[in-house]
């Protein structure tokens, strides 16, 4: 390495790598294009005027009224809620599933999987609607559960979707070593196949709470007494969005991005690169 | 079912203290007037709220027993009554219906049906122009303002098929804008397909009609909410805006409650609509949205300016004609002139 | 032989993917102690076959017995035998230590209680200083050898190894069949082998079970194997062979003598009913033919060829000739220390005993199941 | 000759009696499914099911009526509104989904390709919109595009116009690009898993062989990377084709989706089983777009 | 040789990963239609040195010249070479049509012209019949044939072969190298061959490069590198060899003694400045290693020792016996076809000529670098 003198070093003259023209500036245009309405949210939830159009002054009165705020945070109480329950049940329904798919040989799977994947692409209007004509048949009132099941349906095809992606590209052999160590299936499952998958199914979780934290479409037919925030916020919009809805979204960006980069280091690139 | 009970046994709480459930819009079930009507009467008020109208007798229609009270306009009566989803109410537990002002004395209409009331009322409003006076000057107290191609691009209205055609039929001058014949209707969808293309928006709620106006968006806005839109625009957004008060007439609608089928706590559900007539509530209410207070006691209360502005304080004396809300011939028919019109080049 | 306690025992098994007959008819039994290999080209079955045994597959028909006792339907972790996996298959959530201690965690064993066993079978696989690695941080003989200290702290009644050994590089692979070998003569536990290698199995195997398509061909020890094969594939699977296609001319008691383009050869030995006129395969290690210098009579030679060199190659120790006379082409080996050095086109004339030549009846597809470059 | 083994007879032993022994509980490894599939006859079969059996009922009065006719499908051939409207929607879903895989593609490209140094931020960052409400984002977006808007306040401010432009919003254009916003995050991401997938070697391979970076990209990334791009198409287009908030609130009057026509049903009108019927068009066209592109993507699924 | 014009030439070559060297100082010239073999085990940078040939990676110091051209810095797709990748790197979206066809697209050539060099070049590889089919539905053998059909059909100076043959199975390796050498042959083009299998190595090439950690150790022909190996790394990479450690007792000219475990060897090979008392370590091949019988005296087998037989391996046509006596370990190499058959634990007396010994002065980390089983 010390022999590597500086006289070489400088004759040193590149190959030309072909770049495509102005992808770079392309790309960042990109980026812009995709956070515009994020800068915008954030300036707005730091403006004292009231209306959106104009910027006045710096405040934090909108982060101030935020948390005094009980409606807003009730609503923002009940997405939680509704969110972490739906996806807990998804990962329960959805990883048992992909299980399901994954390990056991049956007639029509593939019909099987479609139909569950769906979910993930159907226009909320028409899952809602489904369900809403299906409950009002059962004449089951609105409610919180109601919300849920309609949050079921594409939160458990996401995590169908991530864990069934992970467990067809892990090693059945790892099973089968468990198994043939004197794990009964059980016990496999947890100590062997669930570490393995685990990053797939918080990978899947996320982007499950994700979307149903933001849903509205679905939710919008299938509540009554039920508040969540995009629920809060759609009626805002029939009375004048306050600008504490700009704060609290910029509160939720902020909190998803401490999130995002926390499940990034917990559960970490290394196990998903060791196996595959 | 089950779930009904669970959701009842956690709302209810203890079995001594009864519940109210309200379905509502926002603004009618507020702290500042339930919380003392909580203790007066020894209960528990659940609030429900729903965003449009749509909503509210979707709503209802799958409670099932979930709600006893909700709030809807004067228009959908007929309709929850044909649902089979109200009762009639019981005026002796209204007392407080004798300080409504003469004008909702007198017209009882729209709320009678087999001479039994099924409505007792909250606030009232109209459905209006409201206008940019620094760009447009003063217009003329007419509907026709929406069709000028001058203002081409420069107004919106709401996107609500009834709305629209209520506005056209009165601006055509049609007697009944609720009870319009085929001819009539055909005649309201080529206005209406000319309104749509003279508008730059058509605008859901009163966040977009503000939007709208104190942006500059628009120039001139019809809102169901004139009197909070004007307000805002004078006193946040530092306009100058007009309001038209159509030679045509104006059209009305009437926000009250109605005693659903199944209702747990009727009694105290019609308390409850008493209540909101006494002079506390009405002068809490209209302060609180501005609409217009359906008893003459909230007069006293208001800002005088916003009186003036808002014709809340003589409804019993406006000139031109008034058409209250009511539930129109055929509802299938008229969403689908509007859609029919909205989809039109 | 029958007499012995069989640790397993196969009886007809058979087993069936949909229209696939995966292994068919299948019946052996191994000894305690025993080192026995299953080889055959890819998809004979061979895996299927293991799994079976370690429970991971069950069969369509037949019984399996581990030490006298019918496990056919017992599921895998209810049976005392312990696989090791092609690809390891270590815990990549687990450290080498908590890799080795699994089995035993798996029978409520404490880890105080373990510990002694894994840090004395860590030191038999000579890993005793990896314990803290993930397998990830190990070479791929490393991870061989943790696989199989996994499998064997449980001591298994018999360790089952699916191809342990084709990961990994010549070299290694070479190193890690004796570190093996070493290991079984070790712990004295049956291994079952499966390998695709003929090589490897002849090396290391007491016996050895020759499979193809799902059946199997041949079972004896690797002499018997290599020395007589009871098939035309095993003849040409296992060691070089060279194959000559040609007619029975004469078929005495001792003796078949063949036709082959316009020679004759003389066969001591032959497989199946061969009658006159019949079209016969016969074959010849290429270690087996002689070169015969001009002048040399030596008597024993009695097939003899003279052909041209078509092509040399230099092996290290030894080279490799193949030689051409009319259809007939055949290879042999020769020590490279012979200092006469032959070359391309040289003509040579050839020869090999008639006990080294074994005839089949011929089976159709042709003599060599190796697909021929034409270009 | 085989070994005496394979002579034996085929049939099985006489005396099997392992037949009895034989069923180990083998629903038992069913049971896994059992979640599953109760979460899918329960909460998508039967609702679509009734949905569809809806379709054909009929509004009589404000009540509902299960009077099979096919009338609410009829009027969707018949009624002149339908058949422009969703064509129309139909058009916007495609020109959405093809500006986010214009805007997508290359941008998976850079990402995946192109850079080395903070690759996972990048993705990340592509991420972090989706966390901002929908509603939100589309009243940001009209603050955006509005008269007075950021956009033309920036134009003015360059003086690159004079007056403002109203043409951004209240109008088709005004959900296009919205619409696209929202759909492009899981473009790309399914883009770029494509894009991931593409052995490195491949690349290197076509170089060898004498083709230069366009040439490979046309050659052989792009066609190796089209599932994702169909998926992330499908995508795309079912949402807009889904959407009736966008619309409602940014499409101005010339913005009537065929989702709004579909709301407008369970709305004010509460003609549910004509709804109910759009609602199946939609379905309908939803699963075609689905299976089509399931079908594309497995002919071209390459690398799976 | 200098007076040749070279094919490929490299001077000097390093490249420099970070920290890591992979390939240092690399300089060789290659004639025109020369089978060049890259050998060394994992991690050398063999791939490192292919690819900079190629031109997907570019040196961090030196020269490349093809065909005496300096194409250090031109770009891959400008350089007339061609690789065959390990994984084969086949087009899974284009047919096996389409993927001969595409290097000459990128040629501008239209399908017309391009059409019978394809089908050509597809029967030279004897795959003329699978124009339509898809690489996924070939076999691994198949499809080596059409990365080597795709690389050919473009008339490069040289063809690349990393491993080639890595992915196949034993017997088909095996068959792949003949098909190989034989369309090496037909062709007439410059192969660059990388592998780990010195076998492989040996039975293929014209010259071999030894590398290990990115050094070159040794270029020769197959009998220079195996018949004198240049390094002790060398000697022990190439076929089977045998070690014993001991310390330099005296060096003459022509000569050198070491003594090991208490007996003297005579040597008449060295390699390296030896000096009576370094330590060294000595070198024999098993296959040079002899049987003395009892009562055998023949005078050429100098080197003498007498120790117990420790593992008895059968190879087929031959036994593999280890021989232990003291500290020496010695592995020998019998014909099979001797009929006296000795067993473990007998005593037996080998000798080797010193000729055949190879002496290297002790290199620090132990004569085996293979590590050894302590169980
Ligand atoms: N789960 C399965 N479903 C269907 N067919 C299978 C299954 N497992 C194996 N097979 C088929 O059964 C046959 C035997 O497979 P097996 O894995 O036992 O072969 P093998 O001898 O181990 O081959 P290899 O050397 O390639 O590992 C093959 O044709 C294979 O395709
Ligand atoms: N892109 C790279 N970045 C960093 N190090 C690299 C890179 N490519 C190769 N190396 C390192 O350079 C060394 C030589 O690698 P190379 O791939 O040439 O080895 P090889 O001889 O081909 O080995 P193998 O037989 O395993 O293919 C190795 O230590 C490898 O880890
Ligand atoms: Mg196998
Ligand atoms: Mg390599």
């Amino acid at each position: 390495m010390s022999e590597m003198g500086a006289s070489t070093v400088i004759k040193r003259k590149h190959r030309k790598r072909f770049r495509f023209p102005g992808l770079e500036i392309y790309g960042v245009l990109i980026y812009l294009f995709l956070y515009m309405p994020l800068i915008v949210v954030l300036v707005y939830s730091f403006n004292s005027s009231q209306s959106a159009m104009r910027f006045q002054s710096l405040t934090l009165e909108w982060y101030q009224k935020l948390f005094s705020d009980s409606t807003l945070l009730l609503a923002l109480f009940n997405s939680l809620k509704v969110s972490l329950i739906a996806v807990s049940c998804a990962v329960i329904i959805g990883t048992s599933g992909a299980i399901f798919l994954n390990r056991v040989s049956f007639k029509g799977k593939d019909l099987f999987r479609s139909i569950a994947l769906m979910p993930i692409i159907l226009p909320g209007i028409i899952i809602g609607l489904s369900i809403l004509i299906f409950i009002l048949n059962l004449k089951i009132p609105l409610s919180m559960f109601t919300v849920l099941l309609g949050h079921l349906t594409f939160t458990t095809a996401v995590v169908l979707q991530q864990v069934s992606a992970r467990l067809s590209r892990l090693s059945k052999n790892l099973e089968n070593a468990a198994m043939d160590l004197g794990a009964p299936p059980i016990k496999a499952f947890f100590y062997v196949t669930l570490p393995m998958i685990k990053r797939a199914i918080i990978g899947g979780a996320l982007l499950a709470f994700t979307m149903s934290f933001d849903e509205i479409i679905i939710t919008y037919f299938l509540t009554s007494t039920f508040t969540t925030l995009p629920i809060y916020i759609y009626g805002m919009l029939r009375f004048g969005l306050s600008p504490e809805i700009y704060a609290i979204s910029a509160v939720v960006l902020v909190f998803s991005i401490v999130l995002i980069i926390l499940t990034a280091r917990f559960t970490g690139t290394e196990d998903e690169k060791l196996i595959s | 079912t089950a779930i009904a009970s669970i959701t009842a046994g956690c709302s209810g709480g203890g079995s001594a203290k009864k519940t109210l459930n309200i379905l509502c819009f926002q603004g009618y079930a507020d702290d500042t007037w339930v919380k003392p009507f909580e203790k007066q009467y020894n209960c528990t008020v659940n609030v429900t709220y729903a965003g449009t109208v749509e909503e509210m007798y979707t709503k209802a229609k799958a409670g099932g027993g979930q709600y006893d009270i909700l709030s809807t306009d004067c228009g959908s009566v007929q309709r929850y009554y044909e649902a089979g989803l109200i009762q009639p109410l019981d005026m002796g537990q209204i007392p407080n219906t004798s300080k409504l002002s003469q004008f909702f004395q007198k017209n009882a209409d729209y709320k009678t049906i087999d001479g039994k009331v099924y409505h007792s009322p909250i606030v009232w409003g109209s459905n209006n122009v409201v206008y940019n006076k620094d760009k447009l000057g003063t217009l003329p107290d007419s509907w026709s303002v929406l069709w000028d191609p001058k203002y081409k691009g420069e107004v919106s209205v709401t996107d609500e098929a009834n709305n629209n055609v209520v506005t056209t039929a009165i601006y055509l001058g049609f007697k009944d804008p609720y009870n319009l014949t085929t001819d009539q209707l055909n005649q309201v969808k080529a206005k209406l397909i000319a309104l749509k293309n003279n508008c730059r928006e058509l605008t859901n709620g009163f966040d977009s009609e503000k939007n709208a106006l104190s942006t500059g968006e628009t120039l001139a806005s019809v809102s169901g909410y004139d009197s909070g839109l004007i307000l805002y625009l004078k006193n946040t957004a530092k306009m100058n805006v007009g309001r038209i008060m159509p030679k045509e007439g104006i059209y009305i609608w009437i926000d009250g409650w109605v005693l659903l089928k199944g209702a747990k706590s009727p009694d105290l559900a019609q308390d409850y609509m008493n209540y909101i007539l006494s002079d506390e509530v009405q002068i809490d209410l209209a302060k609180s949205l501005s609409f217009g207070a359906v008893t003459p006691a909230a007069k006293s209360a208001l800002d005088p300016y916003v009186c003036s502005l808002t014709d809340y304080d003589n409804i019993d004396n406006i000139k031109v004609p008034i058409f209250i809300m009511k539930n129109p011939e055929n509802v299938d028919l008229r969403t689908q002139i509007w859609n029919d019109a909205k989809a039109a080049s | 032989m029958e007499e012995e306690n069989f640790e397993i025992e196969l009886q007809n098994i058979r087993k069936v993917y949909g229209d696939l007959i995966a292994v068919d008819n299948s019946s052996f039994k191994i000894r305690h102690g025993e080192f026995f290999s299953l080889l055959g080209p890819s998809g004979c079955g061979k895996t299927t076959t293991l799994r079976m045994i370690s429970g991971l597959e069950e069969p369509s028909e037949g019984n399996i017995f581990l030490a006298g006792e019918d496990v056919t339907y017992k599921p895998t972790y209810q049976r005392n035998v312990s696989t090791v996996f092609q690809d390891y298959a270590l815990f990549p959530h687990m450290n080498i230590y908590e890799n080795v201690y699994f089995p035993l965690k798996m029978k409520k064993m404490s880890r105080r209680e373990a510990d002694p066993m894994i840090h004395q079978i860590l030191d038999l696989v000579n890993m005793g200083n990896f314990e803290k690695r993930l397998p990830q941080q190990l070479s791929g003989g490393q991870r061989q050898r943790i696989a199989l200290a996994r499998s064997l702290v449980n001591k298994p009644r018999a360790l089952l190894l699916d191809e342990p050994l084709g990961a990994l590089d010549f070299k290694l692979r070479i190193q890690m069949q004796k570190v093996l070998k070493d290991i079984q003569k070790d712990v004295d536990i049956t291994f079952i082998y499966v390998t695709h290698d003929q090589t490897e199995a002849i090396t290391m195997s007491d016996r050895i079970c020759v499979m193809k398509d799902g059946m199997i061909h041949q079972i004896g020890t690797p002499d018997e194997i290599y020395n007589s094969p009871a098939t035309q594939f095993v003849a040409g699977f296992i060691g070089d062979m060279d194959f000559i296609e040609g007619r029975a001319d004469q078929v005495s008691d001792g003796e078949v003598v063949v036709a082959a383009s316009g020679s004759k050869f003389v066969a001591c030995r032959a497989v199946g009913a061969i009658r006159p006129g019949d079209p016969v395969c016969f074959c010849v290690r290429p270690e087996k033919v002689h070169i015969l210098e001009d002048g040399e009579e030596d008597g024993r030679y009695i097939n003899r060829i003279n052909g041209k060199i078509l092509r040399v190659v230099f092996r290290g120790n030894d080279f490799e000739y193949t030689v051409k006379a009319g259809d007939i082409e055949i290879r042999l080996i020769v020590p490279a220390s012979g200092t006469f050095v032959r070359v391309v086109g040289d003509t040579m004339k050839i020869g090999f005993k008639s006990e080294d030549v074994i005839v089949y009846s011929y089976e159709g597809q042709g003599c060599h199941d190796e697909q021929k470059h034409a270009g | 000759m085989m070994s005496k083994n394979t002579q034996a007879d085929r049939n099985p032993p006489a005396d099997k009696t392992a037949g009895q022994t034989k069923p180990r509980g083998k629903g038992k490894k069913y049971l896994v499914g059992l979640p599953i599939t109760v979460w899918l006859v329960l909460i998508i079969i039967v609702p679509i099911l009734i949905m569809f059996a809806t379709s054909f009922y009929k509004k009589v009065g404000s009540n509902i009526e299960p009077i099979f006719n096919f009338g609410n499908y009829a009027k969707f051939f018949t009624d002149s509104i339908y058949i422009p409207i969703f064509f129309k929607t139909l058009l916007l879903a495609l020109a959405v989904s093809i500006s986010s895989i214009v805007l997508g593609y290359p941008l998976a490209y850079l990402v995946s390709r192109k850079v080395k140094r903070f690759r996972n931020q990048l993705y990340m960052l592509i991420l972090v919109p989706l966390w901002v409400s929908y509603l939100v984002r589309i009243v940001a977006w009209r603050a955006i595009l509005g008269r007075g808007g950021v956009l033309n306040t920036l134009l003015l401010d360059l003086h690159l116009i004079k007056e403002p432009i109203s043409l951004f919003i209240y109008n088709p254009f005004a959900i296009f690009i919205v619409l696209t916003h929202i759909s492009l995050p899981f473009v790309f991401i399914s883009i770029f898993t494509s894009l991931e997938k593409i052995p490195k070697n491949l690349i290197n391979a076509a170089a060898d062989l004498g083709a230069n970076g366009p040439r490979t990209l046309k050659e052989i990334i792009i066609p190796l990377s089209m599932p994702g791009v169909l998926s992330g198409f499908t995508m795309a287009f079912v949402t807009a084709l889904g959407d009736y908030i966008i619309p409602q609130q940014l499409g101005g009057p010339n913005g009537l989706m065929f989702g709004n026509l579909i709301v407008s049903q369970f709305g004010y009108a509460y003609n549910w089983p004509l709804g109910a019927a759009l609602g199946f068009i939609m379905f309908g066209i939803a699963v075609l777009i689905l299976t089509l592109s399931n079908k594309a993507s497995a002919s071209e699924g390459y690398l799976e």
